[in-house]
């Protein structure tokens, strides 16, 4: 191959070549929906909903108002545990933007009892220590947990109602 | 071996969809389409679904294709273009033989985006364009006396295709944007970008649509309502709207394709009717021309003169174009095509054309693209 | 309506507000750079195809119809003819403007392309117009370097 | 039906942390030179696949029109596809079902990515891959669920962090040998090297992550008739193979990439290929992460579940192998650097140039006749996978 073409700019060589900034000011409101509508209402209440379908059995969350493999209508709502068991987790140092967080934050993918196997949803670990020797000398995958709700006049129909959940015995 | 059109399920065009998500949406045409063609998603080998991140405000909306269609772990794959783009998509997967059935989705939630000048000012040029933070409607504004100016129309001829459609759409009955409207109160709507007005603007809508493509072996299994596709084109000229003069060059390399599949030498004499983007007034205009649909400066004319009319010889957007359903994005094409077929079945109730045989539908893909695609349809059976 | 349960499901829960929480520093480019630099001293820079012999405005390092390299760009004396025009009554965020803006779309005869930019307020000016740039007084490489462009006559 | 389609030329720029040229400049650069190796000029083309990665990057709504006029569109047929990361690979999956199926006979593939404009840090862009209404409002990072994933890959094989941190050590090492590769991301690492870098999503570290990188690539196809006109060395698409799983990625085992699995059956059937220990030669697996690498190659059918690490320690992907299957000769993107669509698409140049024999320093040992190359992408979802063979 020839020589290849491009121009690599280091942080100085960048400051002197000519910019254009851009803020963005898309807005989105996007429509809930159904069946997320009904979950974040549920979750203002303090409870979590799934969706059974009863073709295949499954009990999902995040809720869905069909069966994405059975592809019919599914059939009911139902109210899972707020206790559950880790699936997999992961201990966190930086930020989105990339910057390093002083405190780790503990992602998890977590099913809730009632839930059928493997179907998990998406929070974060709490009161499981501030570091990695102490995170990971108190959860694993597997390790039983619990939400912790927001108080119930701060909730506001978000998956935040959840502030996390804590590992319990 | 053809390839047919099958089946297809629409959730209707309307201004606000707010009582679904975008996935109940979608699901909602998705089985629709199967059911219309008797079959289950099981069954389909491939999917494509057209969409745009910064419209739906996901990055990589791929991701959130599957489930409501019945896709998961099946292929399918994202097309950013207009859904006529994407049908060319599934017409080449089927013709390389290896897949039989293929999906087509495209919808709209653009009632979901809060300020749509700022959606297409984010698809300007950052370097020479977007800088002047223009509001992006100029650019319709710009093309538009452009085409006027080099045509020798004035901005009455594009109002009478607002006139026309918004009529047609009136007399369809399922249209949302249906009304009677004389091209003198567009011209004296409010100012946009002049010679843009507010009504030669289409309004945006929502609404998700799903076909299902097959190939010859298991189209013959229907008996009735065979549409074939029987040549396809996609082009774009550039995105550089400092290199524009007012020309649709993108669907004159479409068209050429699509005919020269199609066989179509003559195009005004052999097409029966046709579905053609209308997103502003003079688009129809410059559609039709770049499409060989009149000659070029004729069709405003041929327009005043009734011949793009229901009872014309060469009936245009018969239920009313996106003027009259709305401006679904990057569904347009697909609204397009499912009353295309709606026609050539013989199901379009009031705007009913006399047993037409052979469709053209045209799309272009929006503000602020220069880029689009033609299909022609012919019904069987 | 495709699904069960829909009447039981009352939320006031509708909506889900969101953006997409980035911004961007675009380079210029390697055209764009030569463009900006040259209207910091008050010039127009175009570029020049040499197998089309074309001039191309603005300057890019592609000759888009050749789709060869572009390596030579030169200073565009004008004037430059307006080809089309538009008056647009809205601002960025849609609202309503006191006064439209012109805007129009530049070119220079026989060469490729134009510029697009605002036409000075203050004239009545025309398709078919000969036009020439009005500069900034303080120039920091940036599209907004030229005020406008008002009647050359 | 399916005629056969071929390899003409490919083009590439160097990868860079951050480019002056534009993405339009980068696209034109790279497909300028794959239209000089395949000594054709932009008339002869009679279509454009454009390929990128998320608009949030490059900062432009409607990507592909944009980049269009850089990639030589003007007035002709283009069309983007888009499967995220696997958007790369992808990216010949499209050019050859439009040359293969009649459509058209001579394709240009343009892939491009200019993650840098992006700000405050290009990682931010990733934030809106998420769902909106249940997952985007905890405050998620692209990280999350790569280590998710790892965590979930790890402990259900029981499979050390020194491993996993060997595939580092490989792919930084191949990757000293590309001509394009991003200063300062490949070298001679130790495991030590690897693991003590610091940690940024646990079991993450941060010389396991690819790099942001700017850069394009390009190559262009063509029909049989074409390409036996003009080459004597023809290399051919022998199969392809691409699957989507469920977004409701929460809802699956992530110990397995399933849709890996699906993509590189259809693509072993469409290429005959019964036994692909035996019949691959040469494999290109994604690796944005490093056990991403490892869980392709399970998902890919060329070692069993939780063996592909085994078998790394063993030596068995080797550049240098000659038993084994040499897994990213090329320096992957862990090596070269990951400009998302363009890394895709480059690691697809490397299985052709391999199959030439025009790999100079990075060119395997062992005979090889068929490659593989392998993308992934979206919510640990995507599977896209194409054959190519002399």
């Amino acid at each position: 191959m020839k020589n290849l073409e491009g121009t690599p700019l280091d942080q100085e060589s960048f400051e002197k070549v000519v910019k254009i900034e851009w803020k963005p000011k898309i807005e989105y409101e996007w429509d809930c929906g159904i069946a997320i509508s009904k979950f974040l209402e549920g979750l203002k209440k303090g409870y979590i909903l799934a969706r059974k379908c009863n073709v295949c059995g499954r009990v999902l969350v995040p809720p869905r108002m069909f069966c994405e493999l059975c592809f019919r209508p599914n059939d009911e709502w139902v109210t899972l545990s707020d206790e559950g068991e880790i699936l997999t987790f992961s201990v966190c140092f930086v930020n989105w933007d990339a910057t390093r967080r002083e405190k780790p934050e503990i992602p998890a993918v977590i099913r809730l009892y009632g839930a059928s196997p493997n179907i998990g949803i998406l929070h974060k670990i709490g009161e499981a220590g501030d570091t990695l020797e102490e995170i990971l000398k108190n959860i694993d995958i597997g390790t039983k947990v619990k939400a912790v709700w927001k108080k119930e006049e701060e909730r506001e129909g978000a998956i935040t109602d959840i502030l996390y959940f804590k590992p319990i015995k | 071996m053809n390839v047919y059109i099958v089946g297809m399920g629409i959730s209707l065009p309307k201004k606000s969809s707010s009582e679904f998500s975008f996935r109940e949406m979608i699901y909602e045409a998705a089985i629709k389409a199967y059911k219309d063609a008797n079959i289950e998603p099981k069954n389909v080998d491939i999917f494509v679904s057209v969409s745009e991140d910064f419209e739906e405000g996901t990055s990589i909306f791929d991701e959130y294709v599957p489930d409501q269609l019945g896709a998961v772990l099946k292929p399918v794959h994202t097309i950013c273009a207009d859904a006529l783009t994407g049908l060319v998509s599934i017409y080449s997967l089927i013709k390389t033989g290896h897949f039989k059935i293929g999906v087509l989705e495209a919808h709209s939630k653009l009632s979901n985006v809060k300020n749509h000048s700022h959606l297409f000012a984010m698809g300007l040029d950052p370097v020479y364009i977007r800088p002047l933070e223009v509001n992006p409607y100029f650019i319709a504004g710009l093309e538009m006396a452009m085409f006027l100016d080099s045509r020798g129309y004035d901005e009455l001829d594009a109002a009478f295709v607002v006139s026309k459609n918004k009529s047609n759409a009136l007399t369809f009955g399922r249209s949302p944007f249906g009304t009677t409207i004389t091209p003198e109160e567009v011209l004296f709507s409010e100012p946009v970008s002049e010679p843009l007005k507010r009504l030669d603007i289409s309004p945006n809508a929502d609404g998700a649509c799903v076909f299902v493509i097959a190939n010859e072996e298991v189209a013959k299994e229907r008996k009735k309502d065979l549409i074939r596709i029987l040549g396809l084109g996609f082009g774009g000229f550039t995105p550089n709207i400092e290199m524009w003069r007012g020309d649709a060059e993108y669907l004159e390399v479409a068209s050429k394709k699509a005919y020269s599949m199609a066989g179509i030498k003559n195009p005004i004499k052999e097409i029966d009717f046709a579905e053609i983007d209308d997103t502003f007034s003079y688009k129809e205009l410059q559609h039709i021309e770049a499409l060989s649909l009149s000659r070029v400066g004729e069709s405003a004319e041929l327009l005043k003169e009734g011949f793009y009319d229901l009872d014309g010889e060469l009936p245009v957007n018969t239920t009313g174009g996106n003027m009259g359903n709305g401006n679904l994005s990057l569904m347009n094409g697909a609204r397009s095509l499912y009353d295309a077929v709606l026609q050539l079945r013989g199901h379009a109730g009031n705007v009913q054309l006399l047993d037409p045989e052979t469709a053209l539908v045209a799309s272009w893909k929006g503000l602020p693209s220069a880029s689009g695609a033609v299909v022609i349809l012919k019904r069987e059976g | 309506m495709p699904f069960k349960d829909f009447l039981e499901s009352f939320s006031d829960i509708k909506t889900q507000k969101g953006s997409i929480p980035v911004w961007w520093i675009y380079t210029a480019g390697l055209a764009g750079d030569i463009f900006y630099e040259g209207l910091k001293e008050g010039k127009i820079k175009g570029g020049f195809c040499e197998k089309c012999e074309s001039v191309i405005i603005p300057p890019r390092i592609y000759c888009e119809d050749c789709f060869e390299k572009i390596e030579k760009f030169i200073d565009i004396e004008g004037p430059f003819v307006v080809f089309a025009v538009t008056d647009i009554y809205f601002d960025l965020d849609g609202n309503q403007l006191d006064k439209p803006q012109r805007v129009g779309l530049m070119v220079l005869p026989n060469s490729k392309g134009g510029i697009i930019h605002f036409l000075n307020p203050e004239e009545e000016i025309d398709c078919g117009d000969n036009v020439k740039p009005v500069f900034s007084e303080k120039r920091v490489g940036s599209i907004k370097d030229i005020k406008y462009f008002k009647k050359d006559k | 039906m399916a005629r056969k389609v071929g390899i003409l030329g490919a083009g590439i720029t160097k990868f860079m942390r951050r480019a002056k040229e534009t993405g339009k400049e980068l696209a034109f650069e790279a497909a300028k030179h794959a239209l000089e190796e395949a000594g054709m000029d932009i008339n002869e083309i009679d279509c454009v696949v454009i390929s990128t990665a998320p608009d949030a990057f490059d900062g432009v709504h409607m990507k592909g029109d944009w980049l269009s006029d850089g990639a030589g569109a003007k007035k002709k047929p283009f069309m983007r596809s888009f499967v995220g990361g696997g958007s790369g690979v992808f990216s010949i999956i499209h050019g050859w079902y439009l040359v293969s199926s009649g459509f058209f006979d001579k394709c240009l593939i343009v892939a491009e990515e200019k993650m840098s404009s992006c700000m405050p840090h290009p990682q931010g862009a990733f934030n809106s891959i998420y769902d909106q209404f249940i997952e985007r409002p905890l405050g998620v990072n692209l990280l999350w669920i790569f280590s998710l994933e790892m965590m979930r890959y790890m402990k259900v094989h029981k499979i050390p962090l020194e491993t996993i941190a060997l595939v580092a050590v490989k792919n930084k090492k191949n990757g000293l040998d590309h001509p394009c590769t991003q200063k300062g991301i490949s070298g001679e690492y130790t495991v030590n090297d690897i693991l003590n870098s610091e940690i940024i999503a646990y079991p993450v570290h941060r010389l396991m992550v690819s790099p942001v990188t700017d850069g394009a690539a390009a190559m262009v196809i063509a029909a049989e008739h074409e390409v036996k006109r003009r080459t004597d060395k023809p290399i051919w698409i022998e199969g392809v193979g691409f699957c989507l799983d469920t977004s409701y990625w929460t809802n699956r085992d992530l110990y397995y990439p399933k849709y890996v699995e699906y993509a590189a059956r259809m693509a072993y059937e469409m290429a005959g290929i019964k036994d692909p220990r035996k019949e691959i030669h040469v494999v290109e697996p994604y690796d944005p992460f490093a056990y991403k690498e490892l869980h392709h190659l399970e998902g890919l059918l060329l070692a069993d579940k939780g063996e592909a690490p085994k078998l790394l320690e063993k030596g068995f992907w080797d550049r240098d192998t000659e038993n084994g299957i040499p897994s990213s000769p090329s320096g992957g993107l862990l090596g070269v650097g990951n400009p998302i669509a363009a890394a895709g698409l480059m690691r697809v140049i490397e299985i052709y140039l391999q199959l030439k024999g025009e790999a100079g320093k990075r060119q395997v040992k062992r005979e090889i006749k068929r490659g593989l190359a392998q993308a992934w992408g979206d919510l640990m979802q995507v599977g896209t996978v194409v054959i190519l063979s002399k």
